[in-house]
């Protein structure tokens, strides 16, 4: 009845040239595989907020839930916490994840929910048509920063790490294959896993030009080594001109937050009538 | 004796709670229906905090600002109540802290070294409360049997020290008169906020997620110790707009949520609520009310959430919000809301205070009406899956993520069936016609459930409109007084015609509330009502029985 | 000719905005007054977004759903559109693009080869609007001095590759017929969201503080764009809880503060209004409404927050709602509201909908009411300063931190006079009245401003009523049928008496509002008042006058 | 008329032992000093949020914002960039600050406002009567809690590092000399100061003996080092049995946020409307 074709018949808007497309092509194709090793097409749920990367949800044709700016998070511990058979997957804006709802990704890693977030990181606001966000350089001129910000951005994955995540990545929008792996790798790590996607905005910000010049892929890194995933994670710090990290930057096993509760068990409504009754006696 | 009352007075920290808790259940033990008002300040230790334990032969929710005995742990309890005293009342205190002066002419009067004897026992000095408990039962010609057997069931640490001291309290004081038996019925004795809990565990809650806020909180901790037994989901997360957005998800996944706050927190939730709205996702609010705006006095009481619970959020939608007005009525209605949520799929409202919340009555399981067990609407697998299918009552059936074939698409946009988003005028139209249209069907279920309550006298040309927690209060007044009472319980969607015929035929409509504008005339106003007279309290307490009765004497 | 209505239409990031505003400005060098109604999706670039420019020789706010003539870039501009078509209507359109096919008879059609043109000329692709609108002055007969003029003062980029464009439009166009000059007036066009800058910034305005959110983003970038010229501090913080809390820091401090959101926004900020309340800190709200609940349709038009704005927030005090209804009142009320609420410190909220805030104006700034600066109270250093110092009228006298001999304490919870917690019930009744006796004081300075407004026919027996961004066309077509226009512009506090007044002879009413289930008319019903029909319309589009007669000619 | 005196008549209702008053008797101490050094009085605005922590305004008789829970940040951020005269002094619980509000301190830190931070840290809700906080030990057994929580505590101290803090610094309510110093220069200065103080609570998690075992004063400790400032930082987790450093961890010089915003000039009504008509002009 339900086709393995990932695609809805909802229009596409995003502009021609937008970094987006790569993310969905890259999603796309790792679901497939997933299916293909048997992953029940149904225990997929994506997640996304509001935004143009908040779109994508209207795209792929599996269990959506397009929720409101800045509050994935919450809506995905609650997802995976009833019903742990779901692959979590969500995908927020930066000013989704990094601004209006930054304290939950915060507690989110702290938790190390197992869940995937895949971060549109344009470092604008795309929808509200070009704001600074919480990753835009030092003196980056938005609509409501005419004469260019006073503020330093925040490093994410900086602060993912000191949060307690446990699976730390960054992508660019042009390197394709490099997402794919990313995102699988994040999907298929158990506990909370963030993938930082350098998703080119051509319309609000285009960094084509300079991250074609400034990115490099990690190679021969020690993802165990929390002292040089920081060293590596500081290299650059989403202002300063300096050679910008690719791959993933930290990895760690530990228990997660939704191993803790009980299972749901359906109870008949007599014996619930009993057990209620029942407690009933210790309040005389 | 048909009716006692007591009031028990400390510093807060001295334990005033759990000790009122136990004289409620040693009254309780001779066949006393019982209600506690609860008076704290937002401190820990210091600070002065009362009960007043109510005990009747008959069903009472409310309290007296007179009593027939105090105890008092400290000065501030003589001084700040001596005026509750009747001519025949008693009053036991604790003669090494308190100076019995300055008071009415009382007969009986009985001083206890609790110091003192705390300090010869060895005890801790919380376990004076006990020691002035063991005076109280001797006074009151209560069996210390009938002590031991409460202490052992609710005192679980230090069980014999305590006893001990009672034993000592009880020795140092003389009978005054004899409380007897009056009955053998015993029931439970909880506050609102543990009935709400067992309303929604009765009506299938599978996870209940908040952040601690007076008068809510205790729902929190109760359902957490309650969690391994009942297969709960209790989660505390980092603030409000967390917990409502959590337990969307929860929704989504197909598990029962609810979640439970105060004006502030749930002024965080706002936003999700509007989204539970708009993507039709089943969510229960506790919303207890307490002393606004803002902060205020975050440990008293009022009524002034109605129309922000009424119109939260932007955009228009079907949304639930009932007013229960005791903690039978919390039980039955927290189970009902629960049930109809999934069945509508909207958010619903529990809209309390903490007069409720915190309030202890006296609970009897088996009066409480029946509670149909209404079912969601599922999906029947024969056309492909549409989360928003667009029905004749507005419901679309249901399936969640991991069911086979369906994929289920939740969208906070306008979308279609399927929940893609959509921006054309036709399908905005239909869509919020759908779910405005829950409305009828909601209305029409909820015509079987007595939406508007009506109690007393039902031919007296003279009624009291109320609602919530002055539910007990009006009726006992109007008992007293000869006149109908009326209480819609459920508020949004609105029982009009259910209404219309319980205020037909009255001369004069008085209306009370606890709060400064008249929040419920002015729902009634735009349904076409209107009221006499109204009797407003907001000063952060709930009506006392005598002092409402005066109040409308005056009026009459 | 009177009236002349132009659509514009073509794929979002066409820049069809800027377009329709210079075309807007063409006609304005006629004389004409202008306004443009706007309609684009949540889309940067792709799907279909078109303006209609009406001009007319009388002041408008509101378009008309046909036009005299459709200018199309893109293919679905003319298959959406055609029915808006007039036998006498004419079409330009890019034959490179668009197939002029499936027409009703249309006389007058003209094909430019936008691309070709483009491409001959080495332009860039946004250019073809340059194009067309060059083409349209030559089918109108409009001089092309006057579009070089306009083309000046509103492109600043690549300014000779437009005009030239424009001149290749104009040369390959043959004159249809001649848009004369009317008159010499020639006011500046801007949106609802400038005029409210303007406003403003009239009233004091020192700091104005947002999150970036449809339909009020425009507030933020404007005055962003002006914070040198006017030493404005122009802040866009983290989210809404900060923008709101940040505020009140300003506030408290003695700056003039405001705040823009819509209505997700608002949901996150009402804690902070309720604040507000109980501290007495005057901060001006603006809030966009747009298609909800929810996210809904985000730029499209709505009018279902009047209740969420009445009672958002926890307890009860007093609040100034004012619902403006065009660029000229958006200024003045803007204006005064930020004078009010510091003269009352309060809360006051301007309650606004996309229509107006990116509807497009002609603003005649002489045309509107003086503004009496009315000043705050301040602390006369007599006494010893106490923040809440309970007056007759409840307002206290202000000071600000760094002012010499005073202690300033705002305090969330219930405080005394000097801001110091309370929790006694005298004060707490106190303070309440407190902040509630404002609202009768405010209401009665408000008096002096018409806060409801009458227009036309003030002897007709039929009244329409309505709100906000409705006065437009309710008043054109009022007009046109002869009604009265009754139009509340201030909401809360409601000026009752005002509005009797307004109505009274009235045999019938009519309501006109953008929602589902009639705002205003539960909003007059709690006054005692009724409508006798209802027009309403939640497809997110406003009424177009044309629309708007039809349905009140159906009623009658 | 005002008396130097720094005391209200509000009755305090602090629990006895609570580490609130060493609080209280370290900042009241220290405004003392700085008024006497020449600060005026008038310009201190101290701001609370919601706890027990937060009655430290009642307390104190100089201009002070009684606000709501965990949002001191935003507030302290108006008021300091609107008069930037103000000592702009805030007290907030840990509930408070790295609980419901977190975000704010994050991006106050990332702007390096002018504002200074005492966190008064009992790692309990103390108000509310006992729940875990972001800070609370794993394993914590709280009201929200009864079978302990399921989570690790947040480093707030290494947050703030990596969110761009320029003065962070632990102090500890038994130890009420350091209290005073770090307070002193937190005040002193110019950024964004936070200083972490292990506030006990008497009533909901008494750890005096605790932190008496484990405490121990920085000495020869290099601020100005980031990695050495890290390393220190994370010496203790909030959660394992380990050292607890005291003292100033990290400092730096950076310019502020506050720095960037145009003087309001008292304007008189017809200039202003001149300057409004002047502008409508580019309108045509
Ligand atoms: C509470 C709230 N505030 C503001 C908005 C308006 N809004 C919609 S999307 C957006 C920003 C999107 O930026 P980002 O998350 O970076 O996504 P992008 O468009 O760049 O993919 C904003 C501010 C909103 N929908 N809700
Ligand atoms: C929005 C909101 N949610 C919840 C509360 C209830 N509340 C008051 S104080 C408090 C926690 C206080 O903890 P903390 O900040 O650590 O302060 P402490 O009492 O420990 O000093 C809470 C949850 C509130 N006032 N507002
Ligand atoms: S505005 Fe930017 S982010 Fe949005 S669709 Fe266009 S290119 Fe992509
Ligand atoms: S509860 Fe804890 S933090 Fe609050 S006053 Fe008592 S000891 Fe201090
Ligand atoms: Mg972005
Ligand atoms: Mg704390």
């Amino acid at each position: 009845m339900i086709q393995k074709d990932l695609t809805t018949y909802a229009k596409n808007t995003w502009c021609p040239g937008c970094g987006n497309f790569a993310i969905l092509t890259a999603i796309k194709a790792v679901m497939k595989s997933l299916i293909d090793e048997g992953l029940p097409f149904e225990n997929i749920a994506i997640i996304s907020g509001i935004g143009c990367h908040a779109k994508i949800v209207d795209y792929i044709n599996v269990n959506s839930f397009y929720s409101i700016h800045g509050r994935v998070v919450p809506v995905a511990q609650g997802v995976k916490i009833a019903n742990r058979n779901l692959k979590v997957i969500c995908f927020e804006g930066d000013g989704d994840a990094y601004g209006e709802g930054l304290e939950h990704l915060i507690f989110a890693a702290k938790r190390n929910i197992d869940i995937t977030m895949i971060i549109h990181n344009n470092r604008v606001y795309g929808l509200t048509t070009g704001q600074y966000t919480p990753t835009s350089p030092l003196g980056f001129k938005g609509k409501s920063t005419p004469f260019g910000t006073k503020e330093l951005p925040i490093n994410p994955l900086e602060l993912m790490l000191s949060s307690g995540a446990t699976f730390i990545a960054r992508g660019y929008s042009s390197h394709l294959e490099l997402l794919k792996k990313l995102f699988k790798e994040a999907i298929m790590h158990k506990g909370f896993a963030l993938v930082d996607v350098l998703q080119v905005c051509v319309t609000f910000f285009n960094m084509y030009e300079y991250y074609n010049k400034t990115v490099y892929e990690l190679k021969e890194h020690d993802t165990n080594d929390y002292n040089r995933a920081l060293d590596k994670i500081r290299e650059w710090d989403y202002s300063a001109n300096s050679p910008i990290g690719l791959g993933i930057f930290y990895k760690k096993n530990a228990s997660s937050f939704d191993d803790n509760f009980p299972k749901t068990i359906p109870q008949k409504e007599d014996e619930k009538d009993i057990k209620i009754k029942n407690i009933l006696k210790d309040f005389v | 004796m048909k009716e006692f009352s007591l009031l028990l007075g400390g510093m807060a920290g001295d334990g005033i709670d759990k000790a009122s808790l136990i004289l409620a259940r040693i009254l309780n033990r001779l066949g006393y229906c019982i209600y506690i008002y609860r008076e704290y300040p937002s401190i820990i230790r210091g600070g002065h905090t009362y009960s007043i334990i109510r005990a009747s032969q008959n069903k009472i929710t409310t309290h007296t600002n007179k009593v027939d005995c105090i105890l008092a742990l400290n000065q501030d309890c003589l001084s700040l109540h001596k005026d509750r005293l009747k001519n025949d009342s008693f009053i036991i205190y604790d003669s090494d802290a308190v100076k019995p002066e300055g008071l009415p002419l009382i007969k009986q009067l009985q001083g206890i070294p609790l110091d003192k004897i705390i300090k010869e026992e060895k005890a801790l000095a919380v376990t004076r409360n006990s020691c002035i408990i063991g005076s109280f039962c001797k006074a009151s010609g209560i069996k210390m049997e009938i002590l031991e057997d409460v202490f052992k069931r609710n005192i679980s640490r230090e069980l014999d020290m305590n006893l001990k001291v009672a034993l000592k309290g009880n020795e140092n004081t003389k009978e005054l008169f004899k409380l007897e038996k009056i009955s053998e019925r015993c029931f439970p004795i909880f506050t609102g906020n543990e009935a709400i809990s067992f309303g929604l565990i009765k009506g299938g809650l599978n996870s209940y997620i908040a952040y601690p806020m007076t008068p809510t909180s205790n729902i929190l901790h109760f359902l957490a110790s309650l969690a391994e037994k009942f297969s709960l989901k209790v989660i505390h997360p980092e603030n409000e707009i967390s917990v409502m957005l959590m337990a969307e998800g929860f929704a989504y996944a197909g598990e029962r949520v609810a979640v439970g706050t105060a004006g502030g927190g749930f002024c965080l939730m706002t936003e999700g609520l509007t989204f539970a709205g708009m993507a039709e996702l089943p969510v229960v609010i506790i919303l207890g009310q307490r002393t606004g705006p803002s902060t205020g006095l975050p440990t008293y009481t009022g009524q002034t959430e109605l129309h922000f619970a009424l119109n939260a959020g932007q955009g228009e939608f079907t949304r639930l919000v009932i007013a229960p007005g005791d903690a039978e009525e919390a039980y039955f209605w927290s189970a009902l809301c629960l049930n109809l949520v999934w069945k509508y799929q909207l958010p619903g409202i529990i809209l309390v205070d903490k007069t409720l919340c915190e309030g202890t009555y006296s609970f009897n399981i088996d009066a409480i009406e029946n509670i149909k067990k209404c079912e969601p609407v599922l999906w029947d697998r024969k056309e492909q899956y549409k989360r928003y299918l667009n029905t004749e009552t507005g419901i679309s059936p249901l399936a969640f993520p991991s069911d086979k074939d369906a994929i289920i698409k939740i969208n906070s946009y306008e979308h279609d069936e399927a929940g893609i988003t959509i921006e054309d005028s036709v399908t905005t139209k239909d869509m919020c016609d759908k779910r405005l249209r829950k409305e009828k069907y909601l209305l029409e279920e909820l015509i079987e459930y007595k939406p508007v309550r009506v109690y007393e006298n039902a031919n007296s040309t003279v009624g009291i409109i109320c609602w919530g927690s002055n539910k007990g209060v009006c009726i006992e007044a109007g008992q007293n007084l000869g006149f109908k009472i009326i209480q819609p319980v459920v508020l949004s969607p609105f029982p009009k015609e259910e209404f219309k015929s319980a205020i037909s035929g009255l001369k004069k409509i008085i209306c009370v509330e606890n709060n400064a504008t008249g929040q419920l005339i002015k729902l009634i106003k735009y349904y076409g009502f209107d009221v006499d007279e109204k009797i407003l309290k907001y000063d952060g307490r709930p009506f006392s029985l005598d002092e409402l009765e005066n109040e409308l004497r005056k009026i009459l």
